[in-house]
């Protein structure tokens, strides 16, 4: 169950030439900076660009392999494709853009409600709008629920979210990712915004001039130090936990990790399920002795693995919590002062964390 | 005021115009559309090719396509040769020449139409699982929907009023190839003013109308278009 | 229902001699007008015609030379007077003598190439030696019916036109005129040519030069050939 | 093979057809970029008035041009009273009778590529400080150039083809309204059949040249556009 | 010297009714939902939309008085508009793209030079390419380019940053601040990202259904407790703050504000120079006792002014430390644990605060 992509283009003086594999299922994150070749592989994924050298395999179905002079056309591939500029249709109304795709399947394919995805999308007063009468946000948000609609197997996004704001973004990842658990689609996801990515992406690609620069689990990128930080999304590590406990009157939820307690601000999950929290290493200080009396709930005790100079200024500490990683960021100061050093036992003081 | 044969005219031009339209679009409209996306090196001359027969004077072209057409002629022998008839001096002959000689009208307006929208929306309609044909129909047609505005009006008005082409291959014969454009002309030529006046007023007056009821209908369904 | 090219010069004539002989035979004729020119091409490429009345000799002699038509059926059924004419009142003199005066921009003719009436009208004036200087004056019009309209329309002050058009029945002549004496020019013949062996065709030519048929060809302004 | 009589009308007709192109787009783009852009409720009616000398034929147009332009028509008498001559069998007369006759094909294409592009990069130019007549040359017009193209070559090979108008009002004077077309004719209805193939061959050579010439520069100077 | 402008405005259903008055300099952010009206706003003030009602100035200058029948057309407006949808010209290279506002002033008004711009925005090797060809971050920044190039007396920019990678981000923003201080332009700057408005905007407009919901400094909205979460941009203080010294050993930069020593991974700063410094709410913590051995290095005596519960498991605290305000999100039941009540003694631990 993966998805294999292969491909090679010359682009006036843009060349891609990419390979890469990653699991069939979750949020696979495209990263890279701006001209770097983000949506000119999307294009290839959808079949909008024919490369001499290319191949494309999802789960067991071949969509694309240049040696065997196998090409299957864009309409015949099942993507859902959210446009970086939208790319809706000025002739027709806000709900005929929205039942465009999906009025081409078979009923048994129609996987969606079109209501579910207009409430959802806050597009419910726009349906007979033209859509060239619409705000930036709602281009995107009628673009994303035109490409739902068409129930794809492979969701492509483009920055899908750019111009929406925090709120209508709060609104739309969670369905996002309910999305994809619920339909099983995997999704390749393009975005500048590291919280983005680090709250939806199981997978990361990093993409740079062209080529693939790194690619594996979230949690993996993004602890792995050697990366050139300009490329690097916002060190943060990722943790499995158990939820074991609400706390009613402060309205918290305990989790539980490798026998450690987390508690987060109460969220709406089962007892027992499995979930994963994020958390950055920004929002984590160190201390040596364990402190009281303080506001942050979220103390461990940890063992220093590792510590790597990020700038001048500031170093990024690797940390082992019974089996778990986790990364601080403190300034240089702070870690000659308190001799962070590898094997060095050390309080980890965690200010927020989020659930993903 | 208007003679039986005036009347006559008048149908038999309704039906050559509306028939040579309806052709023009049916095979313009993917010739246009090759025109505006073929990366073809030499399309250039398939261009050059659609609008050559303007330059040529109406009745000349007749002359031509009379010699082309008519039983003496190849592709007259042709036709023959299948158990036809000849198409000059017939209804299909002057369909012929008023699709040839209108073509330009109908196509370049829509290759122009087809050209301006680029291939961006038809690459999302492609996302959508529409297929060539459903997203020609469905994407670059409506956005060309002006481009066909214009290629209908130019190539129905200009078969109505073209003369000299269907004069030369149709042969002037009243309830047959006697179109409006003949009688009048035929009506002035005999100093007939009077009927050449109100035969003249009366088309120009149903056109006007005509065409005000397409583009006013063309207005409402405008679309979010300023 | 046979079917005959005429020369729009001759349609008023035609149509009133259509007209008296379905009275007479209860016979329908088909009449198409057009330019001989016209005629004659469409005719050698096989155009469904039964007879042509032409606006000249040429043409039909031309088709018959080549084998169109029945041979020996060629006949002159008219032949055209050429008149000079202005729309203005007293412009025009009964002798002509306004060509060598001047005054005047613009004189049409029909053009010498393509109408009968052109050549004739270019013969009296170099009979009077004026072709040369009144060239550069010269208006062509296609036809006789556009010199018609050329002068009709004032845009033209004076011009030689056939005198069937000025002299139809139930038409008075607008302005000035001088009918130009036939000797002046070689006659205008007009000829027809039996181009099938269609009865009522064949029937409908020995009426036009029967005598019902010549006096109505007479009262539209043009002679006959003596027989 | 071409008389000297030919060449002086093949002169004329390029100097028609170019001046008549030149007003069109002159006068034509204007008019074009008012009817693609106006909001005004009733300027579908000047839409309709626009195509409609179209449905008349080109002789009877060019015969009630010779009436409203001659001494006794108004627009004739308007010339006289401002001290000129009547325009008929003059030059000028043609190139009224050609605009006429052409506008839409000019007005048309250009209405329509206005009207493809939108209000929305002009408004970009607007912010960058250039007045309207400067957005108009430097945004309007260039993304308009397929509609240009196609104006320019349908008005052009219109005019170098059309006889009927341009021989009602021009008299086929030689040297000085005998245009191509009408010498042309004149051969075919002359029977002198060999001098019109060789003149409407080298017609169409010529103009194939010719737009053939216009369709690759302006290929060759296509921006991105795919 | 300030801006003022009161439109009223119908689109369809939607209607725009908004009076506001902001000092002419510096950056004012409009902040707001999908669909508020910030669009129509700015394209007011271009001049593009012509409200029956309707009235702008800048400093002296009026562009519009509807009651005087005064309206400036949008090409004599000294702006500089960065749409939301870039609307470059697709016949124009890049290069005369940029240049096309810059050629029409005369030389005295020229007052970037295109070199600079082109090589600030990394736009080098895209100069004579076609705009069609460009990726959504390199359409941006020529869109930037562009505006900036024409010399503006007053920016407008929706969302100029939203398709690109934070590097490009963080090489472009420090210039849109250096050029609105050295040129002096005010600049209006829609944008969904509350960090990119908390480090750019000076003043805020809080625009909601096409109403002004709130309007002032950055600090004081972002302090503000009583606006609605949904709109309101992340809870932050700002502090102004005088450049103390430079730790040339830990790369680190002492401030102080009010006495209180605030040190920063190092920055370009000079000695003297006053500054402003953002913190979040999100980055402070309390605890009773002052914390020792701890990473955090800044640590400051404070007193609760204020505890508003901003959800269920969360509150806000406001916090005065000699006269400056600071802001404190912690959850409830730390507030309850450590009884956080108004007119407390706290010590605010600062996790991490960015220079402005
Ligand atoms: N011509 C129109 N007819 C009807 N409604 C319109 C028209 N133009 C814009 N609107 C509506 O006006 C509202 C404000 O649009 P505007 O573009 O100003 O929003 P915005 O604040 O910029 O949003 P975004 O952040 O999504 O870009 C939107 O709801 C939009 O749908
Ligand atoms: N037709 C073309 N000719 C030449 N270069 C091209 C063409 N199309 C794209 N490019 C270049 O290819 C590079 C990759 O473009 P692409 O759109 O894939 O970038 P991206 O990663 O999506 O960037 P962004 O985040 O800015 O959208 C860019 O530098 C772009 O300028
Ligand atoms: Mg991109
Ligand atoms: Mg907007």
């Amino acid at each position: 169950m993966s998805l294999h992509a292969r491909y090679q283009l010359q682009q006036g003086g843009f060349s891609l030439d990419v390979a890469f594999q990653v699991p069939a299922r979750g949020i696979t994150a495209l990263f890279g900076p701006s001209g770097c070749g983000k949506t000119t592989l999307l294009r290839c994924i959808a079949g909008l660009e024919k490369p001499k050298q290319g191949f494309f395999q999802l789960d067991d179905e071949c969509w694309q392999d240049s040696q065997q002079h196998y090409f299957l056309q864009p309409h015949q591939r099942p993507v859902g494709y959210v446009f970086q500029d939208a790319a809706l249709f000025p002739h027709l109304s806000v709900h005929a853009n929205l039942l465009y795709g999906y009025r081409r399947l078979r009923p048994q394919q129609q996987r969606l409600k079109p209501d579910d995805v207009v409430s959802l999308l806050g597009l419910n007063n726009l349906l007979s709008r033209a859509t060239p009468r619409l705000s930036g946000g709602e281009i995107q948000r009628v673009a994303i629920g035109r490409a739902l609609l068409s129930s794809p197997k492979l969701l492509l996004l483009d920055e899908p979210l750019s111009a929406l704001d925090a709120q209508s973004k709060a609104e739309i990842m969670p369905y996002l990712e309910e999305l994809h658990n619920e339909l099983e689609i995997p999704v390749l996801y393009v975005s500048h915004a590291a919280d983005e990515v680090a709250r939806l992406a199981d997978q990361i690609v990093l993409l740079d001039k062209g080529k693939v620069e790194a690619e594996g689990e979230v949690n993996d990128i993004f602890t792995r130090l050697e990366l050139t930080p300009a490329h690097r999304p916002q060190a943060s590590a990722i943790i499995h936990a158990e939820v074991k406990r609400h706390d009613e009157q402060y309205c918290l939820t305990e989790l539980d990790f490798n026998g450690n307690c987390l508690k987060l601000p109460c969220q709406n999950l089962i007892i027992g399920q499995t979930v994963r929290v994020i958390i950055h290493a920004r929002d984590v200080s160190l201390a040596l002795e364990k402190p009281e009396k303080t506001s942050i709930l979220n103390i461990f005790a940890a063992r220093v693995e590792n510590v790597v100079e990020e700038n001048p200024s500031q170093v990024l500490v690797r940390l082992e919590i019974d089996g778990q990683t986790l990364l601080s960021r403190i300034t240089r100061k702070s870690a000659a002062t308190l001799d962070i050093v590898p094997g060095r036992r050390v309080y980890a003081q965690v200010k927020s964390a989020a659930l993903l | 005021m208007l003679t039986e044969s005036d009347i006559t005219a008048l149908w038999i031009t309704l039906q050559l115009a509306g028939l040579t339209t309806l052709i023009l679009l049916l095979f313009g409209t993917p010739l246009a559309w090759y025109l505006a996306h073929s990366r073809f090196r030499f399309k250039v001359i398939i261009d050059a090719l659609v609008a050559l027969p303007l330059v040529l004077p109406p009745t000349v072209l007749g002359f031509y396509l009379l010699i082309l057409l008519g039983p003496r002629g190849p592709v007259g022998e042709l036709f023959l040769s299948f158990g036809g008839e000849a198409p000059a001096f017939r209804f299909s002959g002057l369909v012929i020449g008023s699709v040839l000689y209108s073509l330009p009208f109908v196509v370049q307006p829509l290759r122009d139409s087809f050209a301006a929208q680029g291939r961006r929306l038809s690459e999302a309609a492609a996302t959508l699982r529409a297929t060539p044909l459903d997203r020609f129909f469905t994407v670059s047609v409506p956005l060309a929907r002006h481009g066909f505005l214009t290629a209908t009006v130019l190539g129905f008005a200009h078969t109505v009023g073209e003369f000299g082409v269907v004069l030369m291959i149709g042969g002037n014969i009243p309830g047959k190839t006697q179109v409006l454009s003949i009688a009048i002309y035929d009506h002035v030529e005999s100093l007939e003013y009077s009927q050449a006046h109100w035969l003249a007023g009366g088309l120009l007056v149903l056109s006007f109308l005509l065409l005000l009821a397409v583009y006013s209908v063309n207005r409402r369904f405008s679309p979010g278009h300023s | 229902t046979p079917r005959i090219a005429v020369a729009s010069n001759f349609a008023h004539a035609m149509k009133s001699l259509a007209a008296q002989y379905k009275k007479e035979s209860g016979q329908e004729i088909v009449l198409a007008f057009g330019s001989t020119g016209k005629h004659y091409a469409q005719i050698y490429h096989g155009a469904p015609f039964d007879a042509f009345f032409a606006a000249d000799v040429r043409h039909p002699r031309l088709l018959e030379e080549k084998g169109i038509g029945i041979q020996g059926s060629r006949f002159t059924y008219a032949i055209g007077q050429l008149a000079l004419w202005s729309a203005s009142k007293g412009f025009v003199d009964d002798a002509g003598r306004v060509l060598q005066q001047g005054g005047f921009r613009h004189l049409a003719i029909a053009n010498p190439k393509l109408a009968p009436y052109g050549l004739a009208a270019r013969q009296v004036l170099q009979g009077r030696q004026l072709f040369t200087t009144l060239e550069s004056r010269l208006i062509f019009g296609e036809n006789i019916s556009q010199t018609y309209q050329f002068i009709a329309s004032g845009n033209a002050e004076l011009g030689f036109v056939a005198w069937p058009q000025l002299k139809r029945p139930n038409h008075t002549i607008q302005g000035s005129y001088w009918l130009v004496p036939q000797n002046l020019y070689t006659p205008i013949e007009q000829q027809a040519l039996l181009l099938t062996d269609n009865r009522v065709a064949r029937d409908f030519i020995h009426f036009v030069q029967s005598p019902v048929g010549q006096k109505i060809i007479l009262a539209h302004g043009y002679t006959l050939a003596k027989k």
